[in-house]
């Protein structure tokens, strides 16, 4: 996949017109394949006989009246979006495309999407069905008082893999607070030298790049990589608040980007209007 | 009723958890049939107010579902899981023994922190081996505690399976080519030939958010 | 059987404790005859394994007093590892070889003798060689029967510090040399233990504690 194509916002826009278009919050969906699921859902047909094409354009109107909404979209969606695009441009060219030895054809990538479309939904319904079963404590209960003598089942010993790397962890963490010494200074990064880094970096920061990659590396002595990590990442929101750079976050608790804020602002493409 | 019955009977009331039938055994007296006491047991407590059920392929009584509404008082809080870690359950449940890798495969997004970890905690999850495939990931499944909590006598049991796996939708196969691609290692390893195109798409969005 | 009775039947099953006939008729629906659901249920589990009686006006499920000799059968069951037990078998799996005084250096606390014997007597851990060192002491290490019980193929598939990252157990807090030894790679620095070695562990032992 070497061409990432415009959008084609005016099939999303008669998608849209059509009403085939879901009227949804993004709350509520984890990433791409649940939106697509849901769009998927209102086709009515068989998720494995799903029309790829009319899909990628329900999703397409999705994303643009999320973006009229001024949703800002994780990554995933606009790549996902990127990608349908793709796939339909190409299930919709004539056949005779020569395939790289790598490529797959477009009908296979098509059927593979509907494939996990499929699969997904199984399991959203697995967990329906999962919920509905009788759970124990909430819906059906054991004896309250079972007798004083305790039977228990002998055939099996409570140590899990888990349980054991659990204690082992345990353990180290313990073994390193031993050897703590509370007289040594604790250092930390300061703000302020995080700033003078950072800003002498921004100049070169023209592509995403991992915070954990802009922060210092912590070398024996002096702050610990937490404190590195804290410092750039407040130096970091202060220039983004400034407008000198810009970050983006996929999800919580993800890899946080950032990168130097162009100065000009580009052409915009073919955009969707006002 | 037989004498071994109403062995099985009080032992099983007495016990803190499920027996299996070898438990059973091993507190009778030689040569009882403990397949067949069970089986009447059962019957005899069908459709009554507490019924014989077998989980995790051991045995235990517990109060009829229907019944749920009157026991209000021993009901437990209990945490209710987030859809993330419902849906990461099932997939582990039905896929068993799978890698984390492909838990984010089938849902298309990443596992948060807390989501794993928690199943594992509450002692649903359990780490199984490691898959023998290059990086030798550690593959997941669902434990005893799991079967317990849904009265399910065995994974044969889970709802719905027997039909997903007819239909194919348990595989994990899909064509080695199909992957959306992760933005977080996006353009750098592209064609050379289509220069910043991915960055100035980026640019695309970022722009009109920012108007 | 009736509603009520079979109502009365799962309310005394799974109340923590005796219930008297007021307390049944407060959580059952308006106007149920409690009293003949439970002249019922008691002439129903007459002669069985399981009895309903009446103690000071309250009742409950007890097991047939004939059958008392079941449960009183005290079993040494080892059903969970103690805490120490599962911290010395982990150091002991990561670490081994391992002496037991380095042992009980990551625990920061003595080993007790019972500990160590009860995964010997598991059959998990085993005496591996002695260590090239003044006072050859014993080694430590797991056996086949460890690695079954963890659905573990071989010493490799110990999870290393990157599942432990996965599975949430690994933070920023840990010291930055923080490392997980791979046990499969350890150097070997012992010599095979001598033919008859029970006895001399014994003495080992018995020399240490003696200190």
């Amino acid at each position: 996949m070497n061409a990432i194509p415009e959008f084609d916002f005016d099939a999303a826009r008669e998608a849209a017109e059509d009403g085939d278009a879901l009227v949804i919050d993004l709350d509520g969906f984890e990433g791409p394949l649940h939106v697509l699921l849901a769009l998927a859902r209102t086709q009515k047909v068989d998720l494995l006989k799903l029309s790829i094409t009319k899909l990628a354009d329900q999703y397409l109107a999705f994303i643009h009246a999320a973006r009229k909404r001024r949703f800002s979209l994780a990554a995933d969606y606009l790549v996902m979006a990127a990608w349908l695009t793709f796939l339909k441009s190409r299930l919709l060219l004539p056949k005779p495309e020569r395939l790289r030895p790598d490529e797959l054809p477009a009908h296979d990538l098509a059927a593979s999407l509907a494939f996990r479309l499929a699969k997904l939904d199984a399991m959203r319904h697995a967990v329906e069905a999962l919920r509905a079963l009788p759970q124990t404590g909430r819906d059906v209960f054991v004896r309250g008082d079972p007798d004083a003598v305790v039977i228990t089942s002998s055939t099996r010993l409570d140590a899990d893999l888990y349980g054991l790397i659990q204690a082992y962890v345990m353990q180290r963490r313990r073994e390193g607070a031993r050897h703590y010494r509370p007289q040594r200074r604790v250092d930390a990064y300061p703000l302020e030298a995080a700033r003078v880094r950072l800003r002498s970096l921004a100049p070169e920061l023209k592509a995403w790049t991992p915070l954990p990659e802009l922060a210092p590396q912590p070398h024996g002595e002096g702050p610990s990589r937490a404190s590195y990590l804290a410092s750039t990442l407040s130096a970091g929101l202060e220039m983004v608040k400034d407008g000198e750079m810009e970050a983006r976050q996929a999800y919580a608790f993800a890899d946080l980007y950032l990168r130097a804020r162009k100065r000009a602002v580009e052409p915009q493409p073919a955009a969707a209007p006002k | 009723m037989s004498d071994v019955e109403r062995m099985v009977e009080a032992l099983l009331f007495a016990a803190a958890e499920p027996l299996s039938a070898a438990d059973l055994a091993a507190r009778l007296p030689e040569g009882a049939d403990v397949g067949r006491a069970l089986a009447a047991l059962r019957g005899r407590y069908d459709g009554r107010g507490v019924e014989l059920e077998c989980v995790a392929d051991r045995w235990r009584f517990r109060t009829a579902p229907d019944l749920a509404f009157l026991m209000n008082e021993e009901r437990q809080e209990t945490r209710r899981l987030s859809k993330a870690a419902m849906e990461t359950l099932a997939i582990i449940a039905y896929h068993q023994p799978v890698t984390r890798a492909e838990v984010e495969s089938v849902r298309g997004v990443g596992l948060s922190r807390g989501t794993l970890d928690l199943l594992l905690e509450l002692g649903w999850v359990r780490m199984r081996g490691r898959r023998r495939s290059p990086g030798r990931p550690v593959t997941y499944g669902t434990t005893d505690a799991f079967l317990e909590h849904f009265g399910l006598a065995s994974l044969i049991d889970l709802p719905g399976a027997a039909e997903m796996k007819a239909a194919g939708l348990l595989d994990m196969d899909l064509p080695p080519d199909f992957d959306v691609p992760n933005p977080a290692m996006a353009p750098s390893d592209e064609d050379p030939l289509d220069g910043d195109e991915a960055p100035e798409f980026q640019q695309d969005f970022l722009g009109e958010e920012g108007r």
